[in-house]
């Protein structure tokens, strides 16, 4: 309840803040949070009832976002985990592709566009292909790093018992990498929001990237301010689910490694 | 050595496999161009003024991009990571703003900043600045707590312990936050440079290499040498990260 | 500096006049529709009135009028449709808002076209019902245009589905059937019709958007007021550049130098009009169409945000 | 002579997910400044955890630990401790020279830290091995820089937990004798886990022995032996072996079951005949010395 | 009884930044079936990359190790070790019971593996601890899990780096005797390297002495004691004694200073003395084992 609190009053304090700034300031490209939240409503929670309020954009444009948004996601996390995770454990492979991969990394999403469009054509097969092109890095990157940092005596051990390779790789690498694992997976999973809005940048007709784009480009601010704020609120939200699972999936950690307390001085 | 070598054929190998894709046929070679037609138009870039005038350009924003990325996010990391209540007070901010995209907030770093390098370069540290600092924190989850009770046992305060033993352990992860944060800056340095231009750089450069007829030849070239640009960053860094934390290679990372 | 690029060097220092801003800087986009400042430059027409334009490129529409509010940009390039949204939306309001200084570029036929593939089933404008359509920006120039030639040719817009596409990526959308077809601009449709062959299915500066006025100059109504001189002198300069930007040979070379097309396509290329007077009555069309087509949610007179030239 | 460390009423218990565990459930006893005090207790009964308490890394459940009649909130200055888990507690990204100079205080001057360490590092026998990194080293060398880096810190309260388990019989004669010299000279007050009796007793004032987990104190004895000690004339006094015999007796009082009274009395047994056998040893040992010299 | 495992010429040097360091010099021996050999020698002698060899996790730089008459290339079947750094070698993510159950082949099906690891945790005296995790445990019980891992597993071939160096004495004792009986039972090959002395005669059926760093095969004993071993007549038999001075001597070999020379006299006088006093205490506890029953 405390961590509750604590949370949500720095939050909290930093909107209030901002909606005296804003009134203070009166700059047509900074409105108030208010004007954000009644163009948010209107834009997606003044549908019919029966619909639970949320309206045809709702359906029209967010559903499909963040669908597209979760399977680029998945996609890019399967991929970049299995793939970390062989890279991690096999120097030969990791020379082999390593190279091609970091050149591949650095190039910018949009230039590959025009790329993605020829050979998926299709509207959401490209949409896809962007989201995991740009998302899958810091998962791979990390996967590698975690696979690679797995604790030499206990390598030794799962070598000598003769650990057969799924069992290893389940059973030592995973969990030892995951703490690696997951801090690229919520790198990316925010990161795949960015990307969604680059991916509705081309070729479009709906989306929320598309919707606030085109609010942008109509000087309509709270309209604009709304949909950044929903991408905050998606973020959000979809980084306290893979938090959740990281929660189970990392509770084995010593409590004081867990929340490294151990930094701070116990003592008062 | 072998290594290199090793790099060298995976990239012929996705060269030969892109030369014959693009003379197969299956799409046009004015949308695809195969890689011999780019190189050659590569060589030409290379022996262009503007165009270097260009990449030392991009090149400066990334490199002022990522040393500022790191400036904030390893020291942010190391107090979230290390102060609890801290983590839990910011969580919900740090969660809101980090799924907000580049792309959205141009024309308010524009309207802030206007058009100068200053606009690419601090969104470049926006994107870039998450993966060091969730890096970094996650590192700390990880710290091994015999080595800060060793510390501290013998009388070293919050900082020193900090800086001493927290951040020595979580370089080698930090090191690969940050490689990931220089190809993160580079990629969004060009974008910027792409989508809206204002000052210059390799992205601006395709971006009129395209806008004068699609020029895709000029354009994957020029795609290349942000490649390349990325690859020796990275490189870069690796050797960085061998060096200063050669110890993690041996000791597979944990102490 | 070195973090500026391969930005261009500003021309030469100006003679010290009346002018209140000897340099400024002036957004461009790399596009055909800004050949005449390139004339201008090139002729020295600034550099007779004491100014020194220092060009700006910047890639998209976005970047103009914070670039103007912020000061980073004294004068920019831009569509009129967006000024006026902006302009209606009270954007610029901390700057005294947006004025125009120099009309830029009109339409003439062959400029705003949709293409479709050559042995598309697509041949006249009724066959777009139901298609799709790229177009390069949503709630633009490009697509009021289109429903406005759309609904003169009996089509129902809203039976039309638009696409976003960049320009340059539009005759692969076509030609892999992405999209049914594309509404480009030169040089896009000279390479189209010229690699791929692509067919002319409707011309949307037609009809009710014939000679329809597409861009122009604008600043803010803060440089406006302490730069009166400057303006001026800019806008003088300007009717000159537009003057000769009408003149093929003098615009052609420079076409492959700044927007780096090939001499084959720059000698194909239609250009639109380069007017030389800003007309409220001319633009009022725009602001119309956009009224007509949900842009505007109300009327919208474009006469206040003119600055008329004073005297040349 | 003053306490030092005073423990009083000590309890500790571990939280968990599936239930609580209570490692110490009741200690209480003191230290004066420049004892040396030996603990002593089965595997698991609390040794480390004590050793944490004192040191001010865990708060303890129930009680206090003072130290100069302050009560532990914090870790205390001039506290040096010796883990049992001695290779995870060196920093791999550190010399061996510069592990032992990390604690080392800044205001010493770098030639000062630069010597002390070397210093510490040949009491240990590792002079040579100081531009190495931990993991270039065997575990009892690895110890041997734990212990080096205590001492080259001269704490005024030193807590070693089994400092000697990793190195050789021979090493560790020497190590012990070390420890002696280095506390005389330094009046170092000093705290030893230990799981050898006979160290137990050569080492310390005092022993403290503790009971089967939860830990509390079965016995605090004093060693009555002159403080000079030496392997030789030391092992082979009366009060010595007397000791050892009440320390491994009182190791067991812990335990109450049949099978661990029959256990104690073969130990015992075997204790006797242990001697025996060493005395026939020493003897061929001491022929075949008169022989070869 | 055939020969198990054979070591040949092996030598080992590890590469560094700064130079190599040779840790094993020129090993030459042989481990017949269901023999128990014990490896004593100084700390940093290589006893450890000794034992890494064997069980080819590194590839020496010298010279072979063929296991039943092949070459040692890969990590061979059937073989387990319990690692010096056992707290290292355990899963942090897995409780007790799952890291014993760890590395039993799914084929077992998983009622014969919770029963055997059950039954392995019961041997180290850790029936309780089965569901705690292992940074739950004291330092002793987790060297005990590591154990009960490696006995689990029933391997063909067990190597030990001072399996024992982190319990009491008493328990020392037992895991002793656990270690034999299962050995008998099982008819493991075992390779025990150990600090303790007596440790290693009271095992073994050879000794085997290596040199101070770089390793070299000081002697090779026999231990000729009976194969039914006992804590009390086992350590009381002249052989016994004898054997236990020897390898003392032996040890001291490699060093050949006067120091050396000249402390390796005092020890062996000590251990005389020690002897006597061994005998003294034993009188006295047996007379108070008297007086108690
Ligand atoms: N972090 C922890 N969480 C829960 N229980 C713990 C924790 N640390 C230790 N324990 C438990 O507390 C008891 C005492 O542990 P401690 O490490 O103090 O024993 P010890 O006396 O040092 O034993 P040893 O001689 O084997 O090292 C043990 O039963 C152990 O299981
Ligand atoms: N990874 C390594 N790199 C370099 N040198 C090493 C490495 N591992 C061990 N050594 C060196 O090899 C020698 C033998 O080490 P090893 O661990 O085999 O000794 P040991 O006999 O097991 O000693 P202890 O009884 O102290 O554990 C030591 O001098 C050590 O410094
Ligand atoms: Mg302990
Ligand atoms: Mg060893």
């Amino acid at each position: 309840m405390s961590r509750f609190l604590q949370r949500w009053a720095v939050f909290v304090g930093l909107v209030v803040v901002w909606e005296l700034l804003t009134w203070y300031a009166d700059d047509t490209f900074f409105p108030r949070p208010t004007e954000i939240a009644a163009a948010a409503h209107e834009l997606w929670l003044s549908g019919p009832a029966g619909d639970l309020f949320l309206t045809d954009t709702v359906f029209d444009h967010v559903f499909p976002s963040i669908g597209r948004l979760l399977a680029g996601w998945g996609i890019a996390a399967l991929v970049g985990v299995s793939l970390g995770v062989a890279l991690g454990r096999s120097d030969k492979a990791a020379e082999y592709v390593g190279p091609l991969l970091t050149f591949m990394r650095s190039i910018p999403p949009p230039l590959l566009v025009p790329v993605f469009l020829l050979v998926f054509s299709v509207g959401t097969t490209m949409q896809l292909a962007t989201i995991i092109f740009g998302v899958l890095w810091p998962i791979l990157l990390n996967s590698i790093d975690g696979a690679r940092s797995v604790d030499a005596t206990k390598f030794e051990t799962s070598a000598v018992f003769r650990i057969p390779k799924p069992q290893w790789i389940l059973g030592v690498v995973l969990p030892s990498a995951a703490p690696k694992i997951f801090a690229g997976l919520r790198v990316s999973l925010s990161l795949s929001l960015v990307l969604m809005v680059v991916s509705e940048l081309v070729g479009t007709d709906n989306g929320i990237g598309s919707q606030l784009l085109v609010a942008q480009r109509e000087f309509d601010f709270p309209d604009m301010w709304a949909g950044i704020i929903l991408l905050g609120v998606l973020g959000y939200a979809l980084n306290t689910v893979l938090l959740g699972f990281e929660r189970q999936a990392l509770a084995w950690q010593p409590k004081q490694e867990r929340t490294p307390a151990t930094v701070e001085e116990k003592a008062v | 050595m072998r290594a290199l070598t090793r790099g060298l054929l995976g990239v012929a190998g996705f060269l030969v496999i892109w030369e014959l894709f693009g003379r197969s046929r299956l799409v046009p070679a004015e949308y695809l161009p195969p890689p011999s037609v780019v190189a050659v138009e590569l060589v030409k870039l290379l022996g262009d003024e503007p165009f270097l005038r260009d990449v030392v350009a991009t090149l400066l924003a990334v490199v002022i991009a990522v040393a500022l990325s790191v400036g904030i996010a390893v020291p942010l990391g190391l107090v979230l990571g290390s102060v609890a209540p801290v983590r839990h007070a910011t969580r919900a901010v740090v969660e809101f703003l980090r799924p907000i995209p580049s792309v959205a907030l141009i024309p308010l770093a524009v309207l802030l900043l206007g058009i100068g390098p200053e606009t690419k370069i601090v969104l470049a540290v926006y994107a870039a600045i998450w993966p060091i600092l969730f890096n970094t924190i996650y590192a700390l989850d990880e710290l091994d707590p015999l080595l800060v009770e060793t510390a501290r046992a013998f009388g070293a305060g919050r900082v020193r312990v900090l800086a001493s033993v927290a951040l020595p352990s979580a370089m080698p992860f930090v090191l690969t936050g940050i490689r990931l944060a220089a190809t993160t800056s580079l990629v969004v340095i060009v974008s910027v440079e792409l989508l809206e231009g204002g000052s210059g750089g390799i992205g601006q450069y395709i971006a009129n290499a395209r806008s004068g007829g699609g020029r895709m030849d000029v354009v994957l070239a020029g795609t290349a040498v942000a490649g390349v640009i990325g690859y020796l960053l990275n490189e870069g860094l690796e050797r960085a990260q061998r060096r200063w934390v050669g110890w993690s290679a041996v000791t597979g990372g944990r102490s | 500096g070195l973090l500026g690029g391969s930005e261009e060097k500003p021309t030469t220092a100006a003679a010290p006049g009346k002018v209140e801003k000897a340099t400024i800087t002036v957004g461009l986009l790399n596009i055909l529709d800004v050949a005449s400042v390139h004339v201008a430059i090139q002729k020295g027409y600034f550099k007779e009135e004491g100014l020194e334009v220092k060009p700006e490129i910047i890639q998209g529409g976005a970047m103009a009028i914070p670039g103007l509010i912020n000061g980073s940009l004294d004068i920019s390039f831009g569509n009129w449709v967006s000024f006026f949204a902006a302009e209606a939306k009270e954007a610029a309001k901390a700057v005294d808002g947006l004025k125009l200084v120099s009309d830029g570029y009109q339409a003439k036929p062959e400029m705003f076209l949709i293409l479709a593939k050559a042995d598309s089933p697509i041949k006249s404008p009724k066959d777009l019902e139901g298609k799709t359509i790229a177009i390069n920006t949503f709630r633009n120039i490009a697509e009021l245009t289109a429903k406005a030639t759309l609904e003169a040719n009996d089509v129902d817009p809203a039976k039309v589905n638009f696409k976003e596409f960049p320009f340059p990526d539009m005759e692969a959308a076509v030609q892999n059937g992405t999209v049914d077809a594309a509404f480009m601009v030169e040089p896009f449709i000279s390479r189209a019709q010229r690699t791929s062959g692509q067919i002319t299915v409707l011309d949307a500066a037609s009809g009710p958007t014939a000679d329809i006025p597409i861009a122009g100059y604008a600043t803010t109504g803060k440089f406006v007021k302490e730069n009166p001189n400057t303006v001026a002198a800019f806008q003088r300069a300007m009717a000159k550049g537009q003057r000769d930007a009408a003149d093929r040979p003098t615009v052609e070379p420079l076409l492959v130098e700044y927007a780096k097309v090939d001499k084959e396509t720059a000698s194909l290329v239609h250009f639109g009009e380069f007017p030389t007077t800003l007309d409220a009555t001319r633009l009022q069309r725009v602001a119309g169409l956009m009224r007509t087509y949900g842009l505007l949610e109300k009327d919208f007179d474009v006469k206040p945000m003119l600055v008329t030239a004073s005297g040349s | 002579m003053t306490a030092m460390l005073e423990v009083a009423d000590l309890g500790h218990t571990y939280q968990a997910k599936d239930g609580a565990h209570t490692a110490i459930a009741d200690l209480s006893f003191t230290v004066g400044t420049g004892e040396l005090v030996c603990v002593v207790g089965p595997s698991g009964c609390g040794k480390s955890t004590l050793l944490r308490t004192i040191s001010g890394l865990i708060r303890p459940t129930r009680g206090e630990v003072s130290l100069h009649g302050d009560e532990v909130r914090g870790v205390p200055d001039d506290l040096a401790v010796v883990f049992q888990d001695y290779s995870r507690s060196l920093f791999p990204w550190l010399t061996v020279q510069k592990n032992v100079e990390f604690p080392l205080r800044r205001n010493l001057g770098r030639a000062e830290r630069r010597a002390r360490a070397a210093e510490a590092l040949e009491w240990v026998g590792l002079s040579d091995a100081g531009r190495k990194y931990p993991w270039q080293l065997s575990g009892g060398m690895q110890q041997r820089v734990a212990i080096a880096r205590a001492l080259a810190y001269r704490p005024a309260l030193l807590l070693m937990d089994e400092p000697f388990a990793s190195v050789d019989a021979q090493t560790r004669f020497e190590l012990e004798d070390l420890l002696l010299k280095v506390r005389t000279e330094q009046d170092t007050t000093v705290l030893v886990v230990t799981h050898d009796i006979d160290e137990s007793v050569y080492l310390g004032d005092r022993i403290l022995v503790l009971s089967t987990s939860p830990a509390s104190v079965v016995a605090d004895l004093k060693v009555d032996l002159p403080a000079q000690r030496d392997q030789i004339t030391t092992r082979e006094s009366e009060a010595f072996v007397a000791l050892r015999a009440e320390v491994a007796r009182l190791l067991n009082v812990g335990k109450t079951s049949e099978e661990v009274k029959a256990r104690r009395k073969a130990n015992e047994q075997q204790a006797a005949k242990w001697a025996e056998a060493e005395r026939a040893e020493a003897s061929r040992a001491e022929a075949e010395e008169r022989a070869t010299t």
